[in-house]
């Protein structure tokens, strides 16, 4: 045995660090249309190539081309446009309010705003998500207030959860969007229960997983997969790999495994891998794997290849640990101008009209800001009080609780 | 009938009357649970009501609060309560404050079964007592039945309540009482007094105590299997100690507790549970907190040593009657 | 959405329970020496067909054939059916010390004796195991004493654990063999971290994970394989799949996925399926994974198909869920008596010299016996002792122990 | 120096004197951990001693212990300490027991590094003080510094120890210290007395508190961020009390604190984490146990409320100097 030469520790390292020049070059991007698109009740064994390429409808011409085409009108495509617009504006002033001190913290979608977006125009209203803090799109394609985001994000008097979250750990029953968790990934598994709950009363709803990349490391994620398989749960498991986790690249959560949908084939589970940054792409996959899930079919895998172009949250700045040029040197583009660019080779779009929807965009998030801050911020005007601290603990306050919030002055 | 009888009963009475209610973990499905407490109801409520889980703790709550969000009342089983580690992230960080983060948007009526404690040479991995590690955490209620009777009417209450419930059951008594004389013959339950269970649905409030034994020279403070052990060392030493059975760890029944304690001027705190941090100092903490000047002596803790569960030595581990007794004699010479 | 049918939950079910009679036909099991033996080195995507087949190499007439046939002398094979033999034999007498009150609890390996006692001898002297309860026959093939196995059975006075762990939970540093914990599948993470600490200090030795097929589906399972991905530890991840887990049967794990060894190949991690009754084809498959290892080329998933012929343990009565012929049934045999034909057949043993081995097996084993229950069991004689219980908590007695050892009154 | 280079420094010596040592986690590696605790290591120690992993902490934990086993000493980091629950089992079940369980054979001297507490607005999941579900555990030591130079001696003598050893982090004093008054600018380690780090190695030993006020009014016993909220209180109700930091939980300095109260006669916990069933519950059981015949009133606790840590009313659930001094003040008139 000894023999043999000395073991070495193997640790995956990003190809570029700051300082180098990034270079996708070698990276192979399937051509736009040339992903089959199989039944949706094909044996997944049969589909495994699905987990390795990755599916894209729009091309450099910005034409939806290919079998995942097709699925949206002009009408529908405008919605999304806008929606995606709406969350880049509020994402910008959000930040910007947070830099002002009106809140303590924020994280944004920049350059990912196509996923939520686009996935929640595959659900039906009864259907439920259990996302992470990089899904607001969900809430913005489904019509949930601006304001009360808003509100939520100052944790002021109007904030739905009365300033006991985080910003932007939103929560919405009503639309479809659970409670928001601080502790990664426990919301894969509750995702894959509230499906088996929805097949166990013979309902016909369904629910949606979602994830990110580096996420996919924790204990949940394993129980999520296992009891999805096992029980055939009616729900779609979504990974959204943006490179990133925080300061550590992707291929540390994902070792030797070509991709992330690959982890599906481990338990017989289809997988997908879709263009993140390409609406169209996202949407037909999503319909694809909702399809199977409200067939009884089972779960589906599906894997976002896109770009975390901002920072991890605003405690983060990420030129410390990747270039700047990273973001930009990144192959699949901008979500923005990629659907812009295909409405107007459509004809149902233009410059002008688009320049007219940006400012269209950020009037309404200025007009909300406004309304929020009249309510409120984190440190000014009516801000959720210390009394809403000892409310919904439990159902009914147990006298211990009562007596603490009576020491406490309320 | 068996205490494990009663939990089987109370499953059935539950499932039978609100058919949001939902059963599942390991072994639990066909075979009924490694001690039988869910033995016929696959058969009677279907596969989708009761069912074989992976050998997941995470898996088994994180299943179940998404079960709850949706609607359904799930009450799960954790095989052994040692195993409840894997799936304590979801409980804590998850089923404990849902309600509160999202403002009562989404609720997490669930119950988590665990059989705990030692006395079945079980060493230290089926012979645990956890239930500090959920008396700190707030958003939980935690409960621990010593009789049949309790065990039913305890377990429908939990079932019932909005929020989650950990549901701690002694095993050492789960066929009769054990007061500790491990050397003795075992008396069943369904030969024993404390062995009656009414028939039917009915609940037990949770967060009230129940005074076993009435008593004024000095309080006595337990739940589970030592509840048994209390009794046994107080007809040995002869001293009229009030023995009060918890039952509700959390909400803590402080009334009951602290009118006794002021009666008695003497209280010793009595669990199997490792000494330090165990819920024993929560309890001391309060009671010399609210029974100051109604104390001859200081609170005083019987516990498991500060030692995992050993297997040969497991007679010297248990708190039995002999160290309880030990430490009335002290207390009431004190 | 509400034109869908209703939704219903898929619960797995073994296909025969008490009363049944267990049919495996159907079943298909590959003809032995029918499976290649790719290089070590191969591309793991290249081989994912060896995760869904069975790697055997003694067929019906006891010969042994194929690519991973011829690994082993003559001598070593007499070795490896004394092994199993004497754990056989083992186990039996255990069995028998526990209904007689001598100890509180046993498990047994009925129809597994091949696994633990073939792959031992596959590994280097300073490898080390992270076993569950189902492995003896690692301590048994590495030559450690029967006596002292049975003392930590009785928990008597030369238990090396002092009586503090539960029967069979034995512990051999010297032997390869660590520490066994109550707690399933935690064991499967430490041995890719002791793999991954011999790289770091660039090493040789090499580490081998245990787990059964129930157990897969812990947290640590998922952050064994996430890991070892990762950092291409040098660790043989051995997956025993007896088909049960307690009363609940294989499916209910495994769920979609065909086997478990496919779970290695959602972390592109090459994974083998091997005849678990098999004592050639199990050291064929475990010396091909670690010579993976001790090459750097990192982990190898092994999974065994074998059956667990007697009851969980003492605590367990198969009876109750499984039809009492299934074992009987099962296709694969003894592993004892298919090593005892393929030895006669080289004319290499007899009727006669394995009858002998027998009485052998079982006269060391009484013999040890006596020994052991000279020092004491559970019950009687010298016993683990109370002192010993405070002992060991940690490297030196803090003041707080001291003064509980003092009022227990030692 | 701040407490993040102080730990910073404390890693750098370690690594340098022991090549055992090896440090991971999340995001550790290259960018230095998202405190900065681990910046420069794997630069100068190479990444095979010092990486980033994968998000599981079950994994880092795990991992850990099995290099351990093997021979190395790892000193690792959670990210925060509210993350560290998906390792609770690896902690509790496996770290905690592994020497006991094989007498000796294989041990586990592993530091497991987290911050903690609030006052940074990071909510109920960036905020947590769990320290009492480590002291409930036998076979764990549990450490909280409260200045750059017991953070640099504490850790240096943790990972020196040949058991594992919880390394819990106040992370509003990494910067400066901070007494709660948080309307107040915030001065720095750098600018503070308290600032002072000794260069080179040196180890603070475990399990030895230290009197960070003298006093004889009353015994304050805290430890972390609170230790300078109390000292706070102290100065603006000009009571003499004398402030006690614990720095180790586990295993406790009993005598520096019995000796205290005896003197005082009147004791005061002080914590950031949930009250119930906190370490200030064992603290208050144990001082009226030994103390019982000096107090002249009953432990008084000041905790967080049993509530999560709310994000907008951070300032109401943060126990600061006024709950402290109202507290005091309700002592020395009992
Ligand atoms: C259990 C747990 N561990 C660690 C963290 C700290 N943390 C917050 S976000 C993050 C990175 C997550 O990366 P990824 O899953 O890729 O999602 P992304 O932020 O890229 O959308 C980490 C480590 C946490 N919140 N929860
Ligand atoms: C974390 C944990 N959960 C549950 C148990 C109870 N338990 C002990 S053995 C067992 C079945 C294990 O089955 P498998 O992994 O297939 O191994 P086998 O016994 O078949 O060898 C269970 C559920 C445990 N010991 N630990
Ligand atoms: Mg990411
Ligand atoms: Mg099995």
């Amino acid at each position: 045995m000894d023999d043999h030469p000395p073991l070495a520790l193997h640790v995956p390292e990003p190809e570029w660090r700051p300082g180098d020049t990034p270079d996708f070059s070698r990276v192979e991007i399937p051509r736009a249309g040339s992903v089959r698109r199989p039944p949706v009740d094909e044996d997944p064994e049969a589909m495994r190539d699905l987990a390795f390429t990755i599916i894209r409808v729009l091309n450099r011409k910005g034409e939806a081309v290919g079998p995942w085409a097709g699925e949206l009108s002009e009408e529908e495509l405008l919605d999304g446009l806008r929606h995606m617009l709406l969350l880049r504006a509020y994402d910008a002033r959000m930040l910007m309010a947070q830099r002002q001190g009106k809140t303590s913290f924020y994280m944004q979608h920049l350059g990912e705003e196509a996923i939520s977006t686009a996935f929640r125009k595959a659900l039906g209203p009864r259907d439920m998500n259990f996302p992470t803090y990089r899904q607001a799109g969900l809430l913005i394609a489904s019509g949930y207030p601006l304001l009360k985001m808003m509100c939520q994000v100052y944790s002021n008097e109007e904030d739905p959860v009365r300033g006991r979250q985080l910003p932007v750990f939103y929560s919405s029953k009503e639309h479809g969007f659970f409670s928001i968790s601080g502790n990664l990934a426990t919301q894969y598994i509750q995702a894959v229960g509230w499906a088996m709950g929805s097949a166990i009363r013979g309902d016909t709803a369904i629910s949606a997983a979602w994830i990110g990349d580096g996420s996919t490391a924790e204990n949940d994620f394993h129980a999520a997969l296992v009891f999805a398989s096992t029980y055939k749960a009616p729900v779609v498991l979504n990974i959204v790999n943006n490179q990133w986790a925080i300061s550590t690249f992707q291929g540390i959560a994902r070792g030797g495994a070509g991709t992330f949908a690959a982890r599906g084939h481990g338990f017989g589970i289809p997988a997908l891998r879709v263009d993140g940054n390409d609406y169209l792409a996202v949407h037909a996959a999503a319909k694809w794997a909702v399809e199977r899930a409200r067939r009884n079919l089972g779960p589906t895998v599906v894997e976002y290849v896109t770009y975390r172009v901002g920072g991890h949250s605003t405690s983060d700045d990420p030129s410390a640990y990747r270039p700047k040029e990273e973001s930009t040197a990144w192959p699949l583009g901008d979500p923005i101008l990629r659907l812009k660019a295909h409405l107007i080779g459509l004809g149902a779009w233009s410059e002008e009209r688009h320049a007219q929807a940006e400012a269209e965009a950020s009037d309404t998030v200025r007009t909300a800001q406004r309304e929020a801050e009249a309510i409120g911020t984190l440190q000014t005007g009516r801000r959720a009080g210390p009394r809403d601290m000892f409310e919904d603990v439990y159902a009914e306050m147990p006298p211990h609780l009562v007596r603490q919030r009576h020491e406490a002055g309320y | 009938m068996t205490m494990i009888e009663a939990i089987q009963n109370a499953h059935d009475l539950a499932m039978a009357r609100d058919d949001r209610v939902v059963v599942f973990g390991e072994d639990v499905g066909f075979f009924g649970g490694v001690f039988r407490c869910t033995a016929g109801l696959q058969k009677k409520y279907g596969k989708s009501r009761c069912f074989d889980t992976p050998i997941s703790e995470l898996g088994i709550v994180g299943a179940a609060i998404g079960m709850a969000a949706y609607g359904l009342r799930p009450c799960v089983e954790i095989q052994f309560a040692d195993y409840m580690y894997p799936a304590y992230d979801q409980i804590v960080s998850e089923a404990a404050r849902l309600r509160y983060r999202s403002a009562g948007e989404f609720t997490c009526p669930i119950v988590i079964r665990m059989p705990m404690g030692g006395g079945i040479f079980g060493a230290q991995t089926h012979s645990q007592s956890p239930e500090a590690l959920f008396t700190h955490v707030t958003g939980l209620k935690t409960v621990v039945p010593s009789t049949p009777a309790d065990a039913k009417g305890l377990l429908l209450a939990a079932i019932a309540d909005p929020d989650p419930v950990i549901f701690l059951e002694p095993k050492r008594v789960y066929n009769g009482p054990f007061d500790g004389h491990h050397d003795r013959p075992v008396t069943s339950w369904r030969t024993h007094a404390m062995g009656e269970v009414p028939d039917g649905y009915f609940e037990t409030p949770l967060g009230v105590a129940s005074i076993v034994q009435p008593g004024d020279a000095l309080t006595i403070l337990t739940y589970g299997t030592m509840v048994h052990v209390a009794l046994a060392a107080v007809q040995e030493t002869g001293i009229a100690a009030e023995v009060i059975d918890l039952r509700t760890l959390l909400p803590l029944d402080r009334e009951t507790v602290m009118e006794s304690v002021r009666k008695t001027g003497r209280c010793l705190v009595l669990h199997e549970a490792t000494l330090t941090s165990g819920y024993g100092a929560e309890l001391a903490a309060q009671v010399q907190a609210d029974c100051f000047y109604h104390l001859e002596a200081p609170v005083a803790r019987v516990a498991g040593w500060d030692t995992p569960y050993p297997h040969a030595q497991e007679w010297d581990y248990f708190p039995g009657p002999a160290r309880v007794a030990r430490q009335m004699r002290a207390l009431m010479e004190a």
